[in-house]
């Protein structure tokens, strides 16, 4: 699988929400490289898998829903929670595991969990998601909410039985459930072409009877366009749909990888279609944007990045008594 | 007004009730529908309520128990039907690493209010696959509440606490008790935190739950008439392990046997058995003993099915042997 | 759903065969009427599931298979059983929980297994048998044997995540395993329509990339001449392929089946083109068989019937020490 | 010749011997090809063997471990990894109703002669749903065999008589433990039957099994210097469990610990527990004990995560209050 061209139609937004685009997907990538020299410092443990490539998925889709909607995600999933309106802070301190973190640092970089924007985690089981999804999707249609619940999930879950019956579930009964599949060709080492015998997964998920949608993973601007009209078809009751959005992982899949499985070249070469420059360009070209606006843009992510270090590095520690009080809602001990 | 009702009967008026007090209880399953519910705990229940609350569900164990999570956490009380604890390992997943941590993982900020109904038990010669006695197993996962309803009344009242509860319940209904009946007072709420003494007695504590309850109960009876005063105590509860009633019982009668339809290696039975020796060990009399089920896949040849799992007979010689008498 | 027409087409075989795929219909109609007498005195206990009304499926299928091919099934399987080579009698006694029984009376009704016609059960969790269908094929295809796994499951196991798991593995990897749907429309009390957002499973299975057929199950030659081209299509090597048999069952799921789901007319119909009195009317009409061969035929499967519950009533009980030496091949008990 | 390898080069070379010598072994799973292993045990096997032998599986852990089986009943002898025990809960049909009933339930007529890897335990900070210790509850399934290496010499040798099973076998690896190094001598098999005495001593008996030797060796490395003697036990073979190993260094020491990384109701150091007092009650100075891990699911944070394991202090604590000593 070669990379596409890179990116460069016409950005169709007003300065304002061009821009926005650009600063999600900025915040995501600088607080990701901070991450990551975090881990190497010791300061970031376990496991942490980078969204480094993938930005204009989470940004352009996200800004495509409604804050009421509900969004289900995978242990990759900084990007989504900081684009759905977590405080930058919450998520550093939850991979420091401060108390202040958004999981009250039980969770670290897989779960972030966050009620206020109904992000319903930070699931670091291949697939577990999907069930969940359709779940809250019936909630919301027995209910009568006119709400979404997009679900993000990589390509490789899609071998799953997970993604299968949650799929013929979500579709059976009409569920406003917006199937978000991360196409990213790779499930840690192993290459889609290795792992489905139909790698056309929009051919996959027809066979659902379900719509889909394929776009440009790559492309901020055909992520979001793609997601507004998949989200308006779904909330109208049209029942699921499903997304493959395009997309590359530039960096390794979990600090632990030694990219084994895929030529320095073949990266490179996906690197020339990053989200993020193509996209500074096309805004460029469009004089939405000059180098110096950049620069203070990034400078004011910078800061953004500093100041929840700062506020992870001065988090507390949970206790013991408090984290052993929480095995049940209501308090006490299990056993 | 006391009336006699079955524990199928006794299960469906439970269900009745919480779809008529809650709108936001509904029903699904398997062949809960149309079918009637694999055991008719749910008959009529379609016809009352419609397809919408009595969700007739496809093959798909995970998705459905999983989708039960998401409901729960969506504003639902839903009651998921797994037709049997065999088929509820395809549903492991969702279950241990989502229901049981998804409180917890969120920093408390989500709570999952689901109950899980499923049929246990062997007895009824449908072999090796259909005969699986888990919920003792079940019983070793944090974040989630085992019940073991063994009486008509605990099956009619046991679900509205476990609905009230804001975390994941599940609930474990003997195949062998489907038809028993028994009279049934007025409204009696049963608690879902403590186990309760069937019959007093000085010279054995024989501690169990579920489908042996029965079997314990006969053979207290025969010990009965040979002398032997056992008292029986049904756990009802299986995670938590209502341990104060366990140490209570085991230093009434300082001889103590547990009767466990699981497998014997690893079963509720041996856990029931630590906790009395870490809180009564010294006012024991003799080493606690069980009664389980044999290590072996449940056959379906009737005296073989027999053999393999607990029976009154065992239970006796087991008491037996603890007090040094012989029959 | 309503019923096709009663098979009429010819019968394109000599009188040999014609007469044998007549036999083998009528001796698993006789076994499991029989079964069903026994079930309702006590005889023979637990699940007891019968197959009658889709006798054309297993015979018409099995009779294209070569006798080294491997065979999977469900609890639903005397058919196949018996249509296989295991004598009558075994398969009684094994209803009965006698030794003598081909499980040794420890499986019953739902695990009829047999090492020498390749048999491997018998499966009564649903779908359950497709992972083990393409591990056996996998072997084959490692170990160079030109074998075909048969693998039988009713459409009910669609919905299960073990069948989209499985149909992936098998078409990924190209093995040679036929899979063998019964679709009866019904799984228990749950119709196809409720259970699978897309009802056309031949699409679905097309969406792994696999080659489909779908046949008249009713129609036993139907089903024998399809089969016996997709054995040879799997045997050649170019991979599985999934079949769609397209059946009812004239009797209820189980012996615990109050039959809510359906209507008597709607059984009435599809009785009309019952695959044993449709094939014998064909039969005769080409006078490869006249009404007294024909009671002729059935009273010998009579007795056949009669001696195998001779048989199993004369059985012998397994002692519990043999059972409990037996959870390993290597004996000894298991704790 | 003795030389100094690490737990996963062990394990490495004992794939590498087994692919070696029967052309019917192959490894399948996800990531064990390309990509080298997830804990990069298989790395370099790829090249090697060839991608048949060494074979990528996609994420369908349900069918790529039940499809092991088929392979098995087919003739090959597949060692399947499914990467963490966290990811075996998909699994667990074909694990329980399949492979392990198989054997009995076709009376007697097909063996799965299967070897199913995966890692296990916590300490990595890696949360509650990549933490979970579940080898001792498979345990409690008849028709499989358990074992748990805790030592380089039983990650080498233990696969060679796995594979010579006939019937399924499943080895848990404990994920802290692979960069361990230790010194191997000249070819040692091990049965894969018996308990290992580590440590001999006669005031208390330690009895623990895979990531929990380490820290009870320790424990009882401090416990001498505090003049108390404690003998060490490596259970190895989680099922069968060596009964005898277990009650014989009971009566040596009349004092037991059990320390088990399992969640602590439920727990593989109950059955042991129970074990004991069904043995060796009369010969017991005190009840026996455990340390386990706290009833919650596994958090993050490291102060968190480190109190809710065993740890060597309260090792020493737990001995110390059955000795009624103070620290
Ligand atoms: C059920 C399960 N199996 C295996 C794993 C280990 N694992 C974690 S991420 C991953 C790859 C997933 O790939 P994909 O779905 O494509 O998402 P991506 O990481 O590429 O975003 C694997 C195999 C897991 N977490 N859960
Ligand atoms: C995993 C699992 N879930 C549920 C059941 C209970 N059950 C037994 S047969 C059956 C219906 C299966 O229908 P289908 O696959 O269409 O086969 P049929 O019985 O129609 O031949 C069900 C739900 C089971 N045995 N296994
Ligand atoms: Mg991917
Ligand atoms: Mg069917």
């Amino acid at each position: 699988m070669i990379a596409p061209p890179p990116p460069s139609g016409p950005v169709p937004y007003n300065r304002d929400f061009a821009l926005l685009l650009l600063t999600d997907m900025l915040r995501v990538r600088r607080m990701e490289e901070k991450s990551a020299e975090l881990y190497g410092a010791g300061r970031i443990r376990g496991f942490l898998h980078l969204y480094i490539g993938e930005e204009a998925v989470a940004v352009g889709a996200l800004h495509a829903l409604q804050a009421h909607d509900n969004l289900v995600t995978t242990y990759r999933e900084h990007a989504h929670a900081l684009v759905r309106g977590m405080p930058m802070s919450a998520i550093m301190a939850e991979m420091y595991g401060r108390q202040e973190g958004c999981s009250q640092g039980r969770g670290g970089s897989m779960h972030l969990f966050d009620r206020t924007t109904r992000l319903f985690g930070g699931n670091a089981i291949v697939g577990a998601g999907l069930p969940v999804a359709v779940g809250l999707a019936l909630a919301d249609k027995m209910l009568r909410a006119s709400r979404v619940t997009a679900c993000f999930f990589g390509e490789g879950a899609v071998a799953e039985g997970a993604f299968h019956e949650s799929m013929n579930l979500a579709a059976l009964w009409r569920l406003p459930v917006l199937f978000c599949c991360e196409n990213n060709r790779y499930a840690m080492g192993t290459a889609l072409e290795r792992s489905e015998s139909q790698t056309d997964l929009c051919a996959k998920a027809s066979s659902y009877g379900m719509p889909v949608l394929r776009v440009d993973g790559m492309d901020v601007v055909a992520v979001h366009e793609a997601t507004l009209q998949a989200q308006a078809r779904v909330r109208a009751g049209e029942g699921p749909l499903f997304v493959e959005y395009q997309t590359y992982r530039f960096r390794a899949h979990s600090m632990f990888d030694a990219e084994l499985y895929r030529s320095r070249e073949e990266v490179e070469q996906w690197k020339k279609c990053g989200p993020i420059h193509t996209y500074t360009a096309r805004l460029k070209r469009q004089e939405l944007l000059d180098e110096e606006a950049f620069l203070a843009l990034d400078a004011q992510v910078a800061a953004e990045v500093d100041s929840a270090v700062v506020f992870a590095e001065a988090g507390s520690d949970e206790t013991f008594e408090s984290m052993m009080a929480d095995v049940h809602t209501s308090g006490g001990l299990s056993r | 007004m006391s009336r006699r009702i079955s524990y199928r009967e006794a299960l469906r008026e439970g269900l009745r009730e919480a779809l008529l007090n809650d709108p936001r209880v509904l029903l699904m399953g398997e062949d809960v529908g149309r079918y009637g519910g694999t055991y008719a705990v749910s008959k009529g229940l379609l016809d009352e309520f419609g397809p919408d609350r009595i969700r007739d569900t496809p093959l798909s164990e995970l998705a459905f128990v999983g989708a039960g999570i998401g409901a729960a956490l969506g504003g639902l009380r839903p009651v998921v039907e797994v037709m049997t604890v065999n088929f509820s390992l395809l549903a492991l997943d969702p279950i241990v690493n989502t229901a049981a941590l998804y409180h917890h993982m969120s920093g408390g900020q989500f709570s999952v209010p689901l109950v899980i109904r499923m049929a246990t038990g062997a007895g009824r010669q449908v072999a090796a696959q259909h005969s699986h006695s888990f919920e003792g197993w079940y019983a070793h996962i944090p974040g989630i509440t085992i019940l073991a309803p063994a009486t008509v009344r605990d099956a009619r009242y046991m679900l509205a606490p476990a609905l009230s509860d804001p975390d994941p319940v599940l609930i474990f209904e003997h195949a062998a008790l489907y038809n028993m009946e028994a009279e049934l007072g007025d409204e009696e709420p049963v608690d879902i935190r403590s186990a309760r003494l069937m019959r007093d007695g000085s010279d054995v504590a024989l501690i169990t739950y579920g489908g042996s309850l029965y079997k314990t109960l006969a053979a207290a009876e025969q010990l009965a008439m040979r002398g032997i005063s056992a008292a029986v105590l049904d756990l009802r509860v299986l995670r938590p392990l209502d341990t104060g009633a366990i140490v209570a019982l085991t230093r009434q009668c300082r001889r103590v046997v547990v009767v466990d339809e699981g497998w014997r290696s690893g079963s509720l039975a041996a856990e029931v058995m630590a906790r009395i020796v870490e809180h009564a060990f010294y006012e024991l009399d003799a080493p606690p003993a069980r009664v389980c089920s044999e290590e072996v896949p449940v056959p379906y040849a009737r005296h073989l099915e027999e053999a393999v799992l607990p029976q009154p007979e065992k239970i006796i010689a087991a008491v037996e042997a603890l007090l040094g008498v012989s029959s």
